[in-house]
């Protein structure tokens, strides 16, 4: 038993080593970007179109990872491309988390007609198809970062709220909160003292993977063609115009694939590494 | 008489549901900005020309004016006119709809078949490597939604070793025979089983990219509700009685182990067909969410309401299915 | 020979150093009764898993053996030991409301040893099921065996899992703790049954139980652990006039007897514990 | 002798949520039907019964975590059967309950010393770390557990933590539920002698509810045995167990077991 513990601790170190690390490393590509990028984001030239990465034959030197069909520089886009993900990813993200969390909480701990009126609505939105939903909230909005964020609250919420919801009915049937009852504890006291500790490891790991979630629904939104305004690079329309392409340039899809992969994998076990990592409960 | 009362709530936070989605739709939808009359009419038309059409649209009424116009013809089976199509929105919606469904359910076999497959084994070699194997692929597969397992099912099956389509429901200069909208299942009812190899070759990777999600989460739950149960004493009852470990996985373990993650199955179930939306525009499969981000682009505002109610009726239909199969599960229920 | 003698069993969590079993030696007659007790953590179940050979995947047996009716049972190829073990043994196990599987019928949770293990007939295994469920004074048995398990009371459902541990004439059943999960009123009915059912079948019970009232009923013969290790092992008579070990004497006197009140429930002295933890690591010394 | 604790004619039903129509309230069940008990000043009062006799609710209404649907209860001469809350407040450092599962009643995400000086905080205890200390010593827990969690700890242990927070306000009076079945028998032990000690030495009245009228005969003057929702017994405890009235009683009586051969098995 203590190996086996030993073991599962040392993978949930390195697992959040590694995201936490991958994470910085976007975190550090989006800050340092103007800086970094060898060219300019935006910069066009036909007559550098479509080059290969740098390993592959036919490159020019200084485009390390090719060029997109406007001659466009892939790895500089994909630099620049962080700083969007990222605000979106923390921004949306922890809004999500704020609104989702406290209703969730709300309606889990104090049952009764607030706990009615939270579940219909989330029994409403759950019957929305969250894509179309959000693409629909886009047109109506009209493009841009503000919308893309308001978006994502608006649809995401009641994933944490129905898992708040959930953990902290469990929590309020344990004889913890009779006893705090007992000792004169007030309901929002007992709710913020003594259920939100309980719940607040599964809010982290949803948290977290919220701002996967985030990063994708922005690159959904610009794969449709409905984000940010076409020039800014994002990871999403780097994706949609790989996408159309695949066949003649390849590596125009794969490089910001393979980023937004491993950015949305990063998040989603950042949760679970810190919870492992932090949670008393499983020390 | 239980039942009966738990039948009634159902139908009744259902219909709840219903219509909190069309006015939410409703609303939401008539707040796009841009005139979605003014886009269908050629350059050049005339502000009456646009007025004229508005008022056949019914647009220029109040909001609440025209959801109540709206709904009576909804309940009549009515569900208005596409502005772009210029076709009943119903008919529009109803041809697509075979289309999602058949890629919806095809998803859920291969989810339930992989799932399945993951929890079993899992099960069978716990706490050795290979169980171990199994959660760090679930974890990925849980991690990344479908629109990047379907890219990324692209490059590796379309693009680096060609065996699938990676666009279409069908080869385009194939001659289809079919009446109805079920390719799928009518190219297997008339025997045409090159059609039906077209077809699913088509349809086999925005399936896949759709249920890997869902073949995590029931790999997941289910192995965890399996290990729950093998350590219950009637598994152990069962292995005194000389039974050996397969015998009392299936027999034993399994019927039980099924119950709880179904209902969470059922929830993971709507997701998967709310994700067919861009799984659709991705392989640019002709199916309901193919059309509706056609829709949302072109303001077409019937087509847009039809769709997301639709959506919103066959998610409440699956819930329900799931309950009902609970129900018929459980002996809890089924007896007394 | 005893029919069954375990014999220096020794027990630990895989890869680790944490010992569970200290070369328990125990034996148990045939159609006699022995009972296993100590507190939590003291073995008594592992004893009785590892017999039946149902220890969970993370605990390795590393010496000793298990001898039922002359057959060393450890060196065993799996599937001849399950074999042997549905064939001559049986289960009573703790909780009546997780030991029955509550999706499907309790008839064919009885009878089916007796069918896919033992290759009776179906038609001679359900007219074994009635008779069985009659012997534990079961009304109805028709209705019963056609219930599920969530349709009966505890106590009717722990007389079904006697009814089926007795079905095959097994020649030894481990009980544990059998009547622990059940409520006051019943527990004495059970344990009266189980007592009855063994002494008409002539059927050797290895009785686990943390319960010294419940040990005073049933037993004949005691073993009591701690550690891992049996610190006595006695007759029921010997053990309840004045059992020679201290810890023993501690263990009985920290048991509640409404009798003697001022002479029950006594805190067991921390003397007591720590000569019988020296007694455990002394064992670890000589056994490395 | 003046009675700390006065119950007179106690109702209780509870909202049977499983038979709830689909509009309107869900018909109630009967737990409590019309109990009349006093306990006074420094008495150890055992409440027994088998299961579904009410008991633990009645455990329950006697901290006012459960309201009375009719009856009253008065506490220091005080009827407290409908206050609020907040009303409540104030008095609630003076009566305590220690649960039976303390794995439950523990919360899992604090340390000891959090779950100790919580309530002290709560109504301005002075130097709630002091206290929690002289409350940890009380109960024979050394000063290291302070920091552990509950899941570090043994079930003895925890228990002996539910013991210190209920200690810990000072109370005039602790309502005990089941709090030694989880437990094995030298824990069980232990704790009984340790609440024993304490209820001594810092004046308690105590409530004690159980199952085993065999630990309620070493701890309790008194007993009151609750069969169905009303008290068919009480009365002194040699009294109840040389000649008991109550069939329950009786039944109660001939269940258990005793850690001696022969004797009382044939009964």
């Amino acid at each position: 038993m203590a190996d086996a513990r030993a073991l599962v601790h040392r993978r949930a170190g390195l697992r959040l080593w590694l995201s936490a690390g991958w994470i910085a490393l976007v975190a550090a590509a989006a800050l340092l970007a103007p800086w970094i990028a060898p060219h300019d984001p935006l910069a066009q030239d036909l007559f550098l179109g479509r080059l290969p990465p740098f390993w592959m034959e036919g490159t020019e030197p200084g485009y390390w990872l090719g060029t997109d069909s406007l001659g466009r520089d892939v790895l500089s886009r994909i630099l620049h491309g962080a700083r969007i993900a990222l605000i979106v990813a923390v921004i949306a993200g922890t809004l999500t988390c704020l609104i989702g969390a406290t209703l969730g909480l709300l309606a889990g701990f104090l049952r009764g007609w607030v706990d009615l009126v939270i579940s219909r609505l989330i029994d409403i939105w759950m019957a929305f198809p969250p894509v179309l939903f959000s693409i629909l909230l886009i047109a109506v909005l009209g493009p841009g970062l503000t919308s893309i964020i308001i978006a994502i609250v608006v649809i995401d919420w009641t994933r944490f709220a129905r898992v708040v919801r959930a953990e902290a009915m469990a929590q309020g049937a344990m004889d913890y909160v009779a006893s705090a009852r007992v000792a004169g504890r007030t309901r929002i006291g007992t709710m913020l003292r003594e259920i939100l500790p309980n719940v607040l490891p599964t809010i982290v790991v949803l948290l977290t993977l919220e701002m996967g979630i985030a990063v994708i629904v922005e690159a959904i939104l610009s794969f449709v063609n409905l984000s940010i305004s076409t020039d800014d690079p994002t990871w999403g329309g780097m994706i949609a115009e790989g996408r159309t392409s695949v066949h003649q340039a390849w590596w125009v899809l794969v490089f910001p694939l393979v980023t937004l992969f491993l950015t949305v994998l990063a998040f989603s076990q950042l949760g679970e590494g810190l919870k492992d990592r932090y949670d008393p409960v499983l020390q | 008489m239980q039942l009966l009362r738990a039948i009634l709530q159902r139908l009744l936070t259902t219909a709840i549901t219903l219509i909190g989605v069309a006015v939410i739709v409703f609303v939401v939808v008539r707040v796009v900005p841009g005139n979605p009359i003014a886009m269908m009419l050629p350059p050049g038309a005339t502000d009456e020309d646009i007025a004229r059409l508005t008022a056949q649209y019914g647009l220029d009424k109040t909001i609440p004016e025209q959801f109540l116009i709206w709904a009576r013809g909804v309940l009549h089976g009515d569900f208005g006119t596409s502005i772009t199509a210029r076709q009943p929105v119903l008919d529009l919606v109803l041809g697509r709809l075979p289309a999602t469904l058949e890629l919806s359910l095809m998803a859920l076999v291969i989810a339930v078949i992989l799932g399945g497959i993951a929890a079993l084994t899992g099960t069978r070699k716990r706490d050795t490597l290979t169980e171990a194997g199994i959660d760090i692929t679930n974890g990925m597969a849980l991690s990344i939604p479908d629109f990047l397992w379907g890219l990324l099912l692209i490059l590796a099956f379309g693009v680096l070793v060609p065996i699938f389509h990676i666009s279409g429901r069908v080869t385009p200069s194939l001659e289809l025979p079919f009446t109805t909208d079920f390719y799928l299942v009518e190219s297997l009812v008339r025997l045409r089983f090159d059609l039906w190899l077209d077809i699913v070759s088509h349809m086999f990777l925005p399936a896949l990219a759709l249920a890997i999600p869902l073949a995590a989460i029931i790999g997941q739950l289910l192995k965890q509700s399996l290990k729950e149960t093998m350590h219950l004493d009637y598994v152990t009852l069962a292995r005194t009685k000389g039974y050996g470990e397969n015998h009392v996985i299936l027999r034993e373990a399994l019927p039980n182990a099924i119950l709880p993650t179904l209902t969470l199955v059922g929830v993971q179930f709507t997701f998967l067909i709310g994700g067919t939306v861009i799984i659709e525009r991705l392989f640019s499969y002709e199916g309901l969410g193919n059309m509706a981000i056609d829709a949302v682009i072109n303001r077409d505002l019937p087509l847009i309401q039809g769709i997301v109610i639709l959506f919103a009726v066959i998610f409440t239909a699956v819930n329900l299915v799931v309950d009902l199969l609970y129900a018929v599960l459980n002996p809890r229920l089924r007896h007394g | 020979m005893s029919f069954l003698q375990v014999t220096n069993l020794s027990a630990r969590i895989k890869g680790s150093d944490h010992r569970l079993l200290r070369g328990v030696s125990l034996t148990v007659e045939a159609g006699e009764v022995r009972g296993l007790v100590g507190e939590s953590g003291a073995g008594k179940s592992m004893i009785g898993k590892a017999i039946l050979g149902i220890l969970p995947r993370a605990i390795e047996i590393t010496g000793g053996s298990i001898l039922l009716n002359g057959t060393e049972l450890l060196t065993l190829s799996p599937a001849e030991r399950r074999r042997l073990i549905g064939a001559s043994t049986a289960l009573i196990p703790q909780d009546p409301l997780t030991a029955l599987n509550p999706s499907r019928r309790i008839g064919p949770q009885i009878t089916d040893r007796l069918v896919d293990i033992l290759g009776w007939s179906r038609s001679a295994a359900d007219a074994r099921a009635t008779e069985l469920l009659d012997e534990v004074q079961i009304t109805d048995p028709t209705r019963v065996l056609r219930a599920y398990p969530h349709e009966l009371s505890g106590g009717m459902r722990q007389r079904i899992l006697i009814a089926s541990a007795f079905a095959a004439e097994p020649k030894l059943i481990i009980a544990d703790e059998p009547t622990t999960a059940l409520d006051v009123t019943v527990q004495k009915q059970i344990l009266k049954l189980i007592a009855t059912m063994q002494a008409r079948h002539g059927t050797a019970l290895l009785f686990v139980t943390h319960d010294l009232g419940v040990v005073a009923k049933v037993c004949q013969k005691i073993s009591v652990l701690y550690g891992g290790l049996v610190v006595e092992d006695t007759t029921a008579e010997a053990y309840f006039t004045g059992p020679a070990h201290a810890y023993s004497r501690a263990l009985l006197a920290a048991t509640p007897k409404y009798t003697n009140p001022e002479a029950s429930l006594l805190p067991i002295p921390d003397a007591v514990i720590a000569a019988v933890q020296a007694d455990v690591d002394a064992y670890d010394r000589r056994v490395p | 002798m003046t009675d700390l604790l006065r119950i007179t004619g106690l109702h209780l039903s509870l909202p049977d949520l499983n038979r709830k129509p689909l509009i309107g309230a869900a018909p109630r069940i009967h737990i409590l039907k019309g109990v009349d008990f006093a306990i006074a000043k420094g008495e150890i009062v055992g409440i027994v019964g088998g299961s579904g006799s009410g008991k633990s609710t009645l455990a329950r209404t006697l901290v006012r975590l459960l309201e009375p649907s009719a009856g009253t209860i008065h506490f220091d001469g005080q009827d407290i059967s409908h206050l609020s809350e907040a009303a409540l407040r104030p008095l609630r450092r003076r009566f305590q309950m220690i649960f039976q599962d303390p794995m439950s009643s523990l919360n899992p995400r604090h340390t000891v010393a959090q779950i100790i000086e919580g309530p002290l905080a709560l109504h301005d205890v002075a130097n709630p770390s002091d206290r929690m200390r002289e409350a940890l010593d009380a109960v024979g827990l050394g000063q290291r557990f302070a920091t552990r969690h509950p899941h570090q700890m043994s079930g003895g242990q925890r228990q002996r933590v539910g013991i210190a927070r209920a200690i810990a306000l000072r109370p005039d009076f602790i309502v005990a539920d089941e709090i030694v079945s989880g437990l094995d028998v030298s824990s069980q032990a232990q704790v009984l002698s340790l609440l024993e000690r304490l209820v001594a030495d810092l004046g308690l009245t105590l409530a004690f509810i159980s199952h085993d009228l065999s630990v309620i005969r070493r701890l309790c003057n008194r007993i009151i045995v609750l069969d169905k929702g009303v008290i068919v017994e009480n009365a002194p405890s040699a009294e109840v167990f040389d000649t008991p009235k109550a069939a329950a009683t009786r039944e109660l009586l001939a269940s258990i077991l005793l850690p001696e051969v022969g004797a009382d098995w044939q009964t």
